[in-house]
Order: structure tokens, then C-alpha cells, then sequence
């Protein structure tokens, strides 16, 4: 039994127990607490996977967004549930036991958990993983891997790969590589000094990110699932856009609204003032990294938020509209989606496909792939910390009647 | 020195336990603040521990946002408690 | 093992004492205000010895900043979470339990 | 043992999916609703996240030492579905927050948020208009339920 099995045991106990609170406890404040640790636990069980991208966006979205929603509706409704007749609804326990039967079965089916030899390491993600910056734009190969190239091998790759020669000005080896073997096309090398203990690197040329974006989630998001980036990029604004609609006042209520600061507690003022400068540093920072190590985007953008909600909390919504006008807030959520579709359409006009960022710096790919995720990353940010913090507003705002 | 991590992960993951319990049980309001303010400290602690047991230090970006957010709710919860309202 | 590891092992053992205890009280004292006292101390002490063991490990210089900004902030935020919820609970006349009061017995 | 361990992951999904099923039929609050899809959508995630588990594996991130060589050899946990549920987490946020904002509009207007009070007020709404003689389209709909 390996260190992460047993931490997944252990943690999935808890989050079932938690899970099974929040349903029960009648008292939806207490949900809406019980919701927040429920996302902390599970951000826990998404890090002990190895997956900090989406433990990232968890602990933001889960852990701070969603139960400041969840508070800021409770303050429009009632805090307790109605009490029900019955403790336990008889019929739904039976669907949902029989329904949960069905699905169990079924899991015996399954491949067991962490076995490298599941389909799902071995179809197109392999590929996906050699993938390399510049070369994987300007080869007409990418699609469909030639018979003999072996994807595991760079994979798991060892740092001894014998094509690779020590010189680096001797370039012979382009010629015997696996990929020239099968007539693909390899890019020039525009003597920059060769890295051969990287992976995959005896197939691109040098550059930013030594031929690849060391985070795989983030090169995957704005690469091979770009389009769905922006389109859920856009399933964000237009959640930003229902809310407006559904919620919002003529904006001269929202400005007069007194609010309730707590800027006169000193403490929580003066740590308030403090911290908010760092988180937003420290958003910033999310967005930008997001290439080579964990964040991104969406993270990054839901920190920035959480500033400005903190910035709410504690000196009442009409100070945070002199900071940020919601004019300019709803200016920058639609700024976000075009600076991503325009960065795309930017692509085109250089003669590529739509979001080949290779073409916005022909002479090195991998550094045109570098400005276009970076583009990119900024654009998902500035939408999705902009549409939370309408959603926020929307939900404060309706307190005037 | 793995196993020193992962004994401290174990006994964390118990006393997290504990605390859960409190959050679900807690009679008032305020004792559930409470266990999900330190709740948040513990999973801080966890997620560091956890980037010890794997080798990948990349795992304290994810303390500092949990340190950060776990703060920031925390604040709207008790604003709530106190106030009734958020802004 | 060497021995900045064998430190680090006794802080760490010890950052775990400190929070279970602070746990175990959180579960078992009688009220708020006691349940109070118990977890937002040990929570502190707690997390930094155990951050001081990790970047005792540690060797790599940013990473340590890391460590120590973190628990740093925690030293911030939490106490200061601990203080709102305190005069949260005394402005809204939560009662302190005193002995002889029913139900508080551990 | 090993083939429970290999399997436990899935049975849990199953169950906090089921959690999450049960609230929405069983809770006729509609916040209590919004939660439990919410309970439903984190089941999914986890089936997703196990599944790019591999034994060994470390995070998909490359870290290189300074020298250019990698620092982790080992296999990588696969990427893929990580990209999957990034977006759809916060797709989530975005799909609580509409219902939420209808919940708040749903306040508005009826003055409750309990599913059955909803229900039965629309139903003796639909009565008395059936009962005026106004709206037939209504009205017929509201004498089949009535009779069923």
C-alpha cells in the first residue's frame, strides 16, 4: 500500500462523512460552512492525486467563491430549512441506493486504480505528452503518429537517448531521428545550445521553455483543448451576463446603497489592509506562472476576485465601486474573451490556424507559444475574476428593495 | 524521512477528523466558524506535508492560496454571523 | 538519518502533539469560549513547528521563503480569524460557561 | 485487499454521487438543492481525477534542474483528465451562481424558496384563474392536475 493510497483512504472517509453532513444538517448556514470544508477536503484528496491544477481552482472556487455565494443568497432567503415530516425520504433512499448499485457493479469493470496499464494512458495522451513546442506546429505528422514511433519512450524518458550527440553544434542527428526516419519534418535550430537530457528535446529547437511547456495541464488547456478553453471562457461570461440580468438595479440604487463596512474594527482593517495587496500580487502571479509550474487562468483570476471581495467585505461594496466602477468591471469581462478569441483571430491573420500560437514569433515557435498562453492565460483571468466579482455584487446588491 | 511525513500527514488526517466533528455537531454557530477556521490551518499544514511525501515542492504555491482564501471565508462567514449581510 | 532530520523529526513529532491536543480539546471542552482558547493557540504554535521542521529539510532557498511566508501569514490570518469570531460571539451575548451550568460537563 | 484498495475510488464517486441525487429529490430547499448538484458534480470530478492516476506517477509538471537535466524521471500522472475538470470546476461556480440568482428572483416573487410550498401556490394560483374563467390554457392544466 503506497502513501498516496493510504491518504486517499483516509480522506475519502472524511469527505463522504462531511458530504452526508451537508445534506442532513438543517440549518443551511451551517451547509454553506460545511460546503467550504467540503472543498478544502477535496482540494486535499485532488493534491494527494498529483493533480494541482484543479486542487489550484478548487481550493479558490470551492473553498472561497462558492460559499461567499452560497452566504450572500442566505442573506435574501431564510437561514433554516423548513422542518420536513419525514427524517428520511423512503422512495429517494431506494432510487438512489438502487441507481448507486447499478453504478457499483458496473466499477468492477474498471481498470484498478493507478494501473499504468489503463486505456487512458495509452490512447492519444501519450502523443499528447511528447508533444513539443514549435515542432508540433509545424509538422504535418502530429495527427497520427507514424508505425515505430514508440510514445512511451518519451514518456518515460531516461535522459539517454543515443541519437542525441554531445556536440551541440552537430546536427547530423536530425537526420537519423526517429521522426526524420519516418519523413517528418523537423524544425531548424537556431543555435541556441541543445539541452539533451530533456525529453523529447532532440526532436525541436531550443527556446523559452527548452522545447515545451513544463506544465502539461496549462499546454493541453491552451493547445490541444483550446477552442473549449474559450468556449467555457465564454460559459463564464455568460454566467457574468444572466446574473446582470437577472439581479441588477438601475445603477444609481447600487451606488447610494448604504452598506455595513467592518472598518471599524481595527484589527481585521489594518490585517485586511495588509493581505490584499499580496493576494492580488499573488493572482497575478498564478496567472503568469501558469506555464511552468501549477495555476493558471482560471486560479489566478478567481485569487484576483477573492481580493476584491475581501476589499468588500471589510470597507462596504460603494467604496469598492469607487476603486472599480461596475462600467469598468463589465468593460473587462467582455476585454477577457476578446483578448482570447482576438489572440486566436491574431493567429489567423499571420497566416496559421485559429490559436496556433507558433505563428506569433516566426522565427522561434516555442516563444510564440509562450506569448500566445501567456495572452491567452491573461484573458481567461481578467474574465473569470471580473465575472466573480459581479456575481458578488449582484447577489450584495439585491439587498435594496 | 518519508515515513516521518507521512506518520505527520496520519495523525494530522486524525485530528482533522476531530475537528469535522466539531463542525458538524458544533450547538452554535460560532463553534462551527471555529473548527472551519482551524480545519483550514490543518489542511494548510496537510498540503506542505503532502508535497513532502511526494518530492514536488511546487505544492506550497497551493498553501499560500489556502492560507489566503480559507481567510477571506472566514471573514464573509463571521460577517454574515454579525451582520446579516455581506457588503 | 542526519542531524537536521533527526531536528526536523522531534519538530514535526512535536507540531503534531501541539495539534492534537488543540483537536482533542476542540472536541471535549465544555464550551465556545474554552473550545476557543484550545484551538486558536495550539493551531499556531502547531502549524509553525511544523513548517520550522520543513524548512529545516528544505534546500533550496525559494522554497524556504515559501515556508516561511506561509506560516508567517497563517501567523496573521489566523489569529486575527480567532479574534473576529470571539467579538462576534461576545456582541452577541454568547454566554461563557461557568461551572455548575448543566450539559457542559466533559 | 489490494483489489478492494484498486476500486475504492469508484466507490466512493458512486456514493457522493448518490449523496448529491438524494438531496435534490429528497430536500425540497432549493438552496439545499443547488448544494447536493454541487455534492453530484464533485462525484464526477473524483471518477475523472482517479482515473489519471498512475502507481509511481508524479504531478504532469516538468521540473528541471539547473543544469537541464529532469528531476523526475518517473511516469507522469495523465494530463488530460486534469484539463477536463479544471474548466468544468469553474463552469460549476458559474452554473451555482445563475441558480442561485434564480433562487434569490424565485424569493422575490413567492416568498419562499421550499420546491412543494412553490408548487402548491402555483397550483392554487392556476385554480383561482380556473375558477374566474380566465386563461383556459392555464385552466386545463390545472384541472388535469387536479384530477390526477
Amino acid at each position: 500500500m503506497t502513501a498516496v493510497v493510504l491518504i486517499d483512504t483516509l480522506l475519502l472517509l472524511l469527505v463522504t462523512v462531511t458530504a452526508v453532513a451537508i445534506i442532513e444538517v438543517r440549518n443551511l448556514y451551517a451547509s454553506a460552512m460545511l460546503t467550504s470544508v467540503y472543498s478544502l477536503l477535496m482540494a486535499l484528496v485532488w493534491v494527494n492525486m498529483h493533480s494541482m491544477d484543479v486542487a489550484f481552482t478548487e481550493a479558490a472556487v470551492g473553498g472561497g467563491i462558492s460559499t461567499i455565494l452560497l452566504i450572500g443568497t442566505l442573506v435574501h432567503t431564510a437561514r433554516e430549512e423548513k422542518p420536513l415530516k419525514r427524517r428520511v425520504h423512503g422512495k429517494a433512499l431506494a432510487l438512489t441506493a438502487l441507481c448507486g448499485a447499478a453504478l457499483i457493479y458496473g466499477t468492477f469493470d474498471m481498470p484498478r486504480f493507478g494501473d499504468p496499464k489503463a486505456p487512458i494512458h495509452h490512447f492519444r495522451v501519450p502523443e499528447m505528452m511528447a508533444q513539443t513546442v514549435g515542432f508540433a506546429n509545424s509538422t504535418a505528422g502530429k495527427q497520427a503518429p507514424p508505425a515505430g514511433f514508440d510514445p512511451l519512450e518519451y514518456r518515460s524518458f531516461n535522459g539517454a537517448v543515443p541519437s542525441v550527440p554531445v556536440d551541440p553544434a552537430d546536427t547530423a542527428w536530425r537526420e537519423t531521428s526517429v521522426l526524420a526516419q519516418h519523413g517528418i519534418m523537423l524544425p531548424k535550430v537556431n543555435g541556441h545550445a541543445l539541452h539533451p537530457a530533456e525529453p523529447g528535446h532532440h526532436l525541436h529547437p531550443p527556446d523559452d521553455f527548452n522545447g515545451h511547456v513544463p506544465n502539461s495541464v496549462t499546454s493541453l488547456l491552451a493547445a490541444y483543448r483550446g477552442y473549449d478553453t474559450m468556449f467555457e471562457t465564454t460559459v463564464i461570461f455568460t454566467a457574468g451576463v444572466s446574473l446582470i440580468l437577472l439581479l441588477r438595479r438601475p445603477r444609481r440604487e447600487g451606488y447610494l446603497q448604504r452598506s455595513a463596512p467592518l472598518a471599524d474594527q481595527a484589527i481585521l482593517r489594518v490585517v485586511s489592509k495588509m493581505a490584499i495587496p499580496f493576494i492580488l500580487l499573488f493572482g497575478l502571479y498564478v496567472i503568469t506562472h501558469g506555464e511552468l509550474g501549477p495555476g493558471g487562468g482560471f486560479q489566478g483570476g478567481v485569487v484576483v476576485a477573492c481580493a476584491f471581495i475581501l476589499f468588500a467585505l471589510i470597507f462596504g461594496r460603494p467604496a469598492l465601486y469607487r476603486v472599480l466602477p461596475p462600467p469598468v468591471c463589465d468593460l473587462l469581462t467582455g476585454l477577457g474573451v476578446l483578448m482570447y478569441s482576438g489572440t486566436g483571430l491574431a493567429c489567423l491573420l499571420l497566416g496559421g490556424n485559429f490559436l496556433d500560437y507558433a505563428m506569433l514569433d516566426p522565427i522561434s515557435p516555442g516563444d510564440g507559444e509562450a506569448l500566445g498562453m501567456t495572452l491567452v492565460e491573461y484573458g481567461v483571468g481578467i474574465t473569470v475574476s471580473m465575472v466573480m466579482l459581479t456575481i458578488f455584487n449582484q447577489l450584495a446588491e439585491e439587498r435594496s428593495k | 524521512m518519508s515515513w516521518v511525513y507521512l506518520a505527520t500527514a496520519v495523525v494530522l488526517l486524525v485530528g482533522m477528523f476531530m475537528i469535522l466533528i466539531r463542525a458538524i455537531a458544533g450547538p452554535t454557530v460560532y463553534d462551527r466558524i471555529l473548527a472551519t477556521n482551524a480545519l483550514g490551518t490543518k489542511t494548510i499544514v496537510f498540503v506542505t506535508l503532502l508535497g513532502y511525501i511526494s518530492g514536488r515542492t511546487e505544492f506550497i504555491d497551493m498553501a499560500i492560496i489556502y492560507a489566503l482564501v480559507s481567510f477571506i471565508t472566514t471573514i464573509a462567514i463571521l460577517k454574515f454571523a454579525e451582520m446579516g449581510r455581506l457588503d | 538519518m542526519q542531524a537536521h532530520e533527526i531536528v526536523t523529526t522531534i519538530l514535526l513529532a512535536l507540531g503534531c502533539l501541539v495539534s492534537m491536543t488543540g483537536a482533542y480539546g476542540l472536541l471535549r471542552m465544555p464550551d465556545f469560549y474554552t473550545r476557543l482558547h484550545t484551538a486558536g493557540k495550539t493551531d499556531s504554535l502547531g502549524q509553525f513547528l511544523i513548517f520550522l521542521g520543513l524548512v529545516l529539510v528544505t534546500p533550496d532557498l525559494l522554497t524556504q521563503l515559501k515556508l516561511i511566508a506561509v506560516a508567517m501569514i497563517l501567523m496573521i490570518a489566523a489569529p486575527t480569524a480567532t479574534h473576529a469570531i470571539t467579538k462576534a460571539a461576545h456582541l452577541h451575548h454568547l454566554r461563557p460557561w461557568t461551572k455548575g451550568d448543566p450539559g457542559g460537563e466533559p | 485487499m489490494t483489489d478492494v484498495l484498486g476500486i475504492y475510488n469508484y466507490w466512493i464517486y458512486v456514493v457522493l454521487m448518490m449523496i448529491g441525487l438524494y438531496g435534490v429529490i429528497a430536500k425540497p430547499n432549493l438552496i439545499k438543492q443547488a448544494i447536493a448538484l454541487g455534492l453530484f458534480q464533485t462525484g464526477i470530478f473524483l471518477y475523472y481525477i482517479s482515473m489519471a492516476v498512475i502507481d509511481g506517477g508524479t504531478a504532469p509538471i516538468w521540473t528541471t534542474i539547473e543544469d537541464g537535466a529532469q528531476k523526475f524521471q518517473g511516469p507522469y500522472d495523465n494530463p488530460l483528465p486534469h484539463v477536463l475538470i479544471l474548466t468544468a470546476i469553474v463552469v460549476s461556480v458559474s452554473v451555482l451562481a445563475v441558480a442561485l440568482a434564480l433562487i434569490i428572483n424565485i424569493k422575490r416573487s413567492y416568498g419562499t424558496i421550499e420546491a412543494d410550498e412553490i408548487e402548491r401556490m402555483d397550483h392554487e394560483d392556476r385554480l383561482i384563474e380556473y375558477r374566474a374563467g380566465q386563461a383556459p390554457d392555464a385552466a386545463d392544466d390545472a384541472e388535469a392536475r387536479h384530477h390526477a
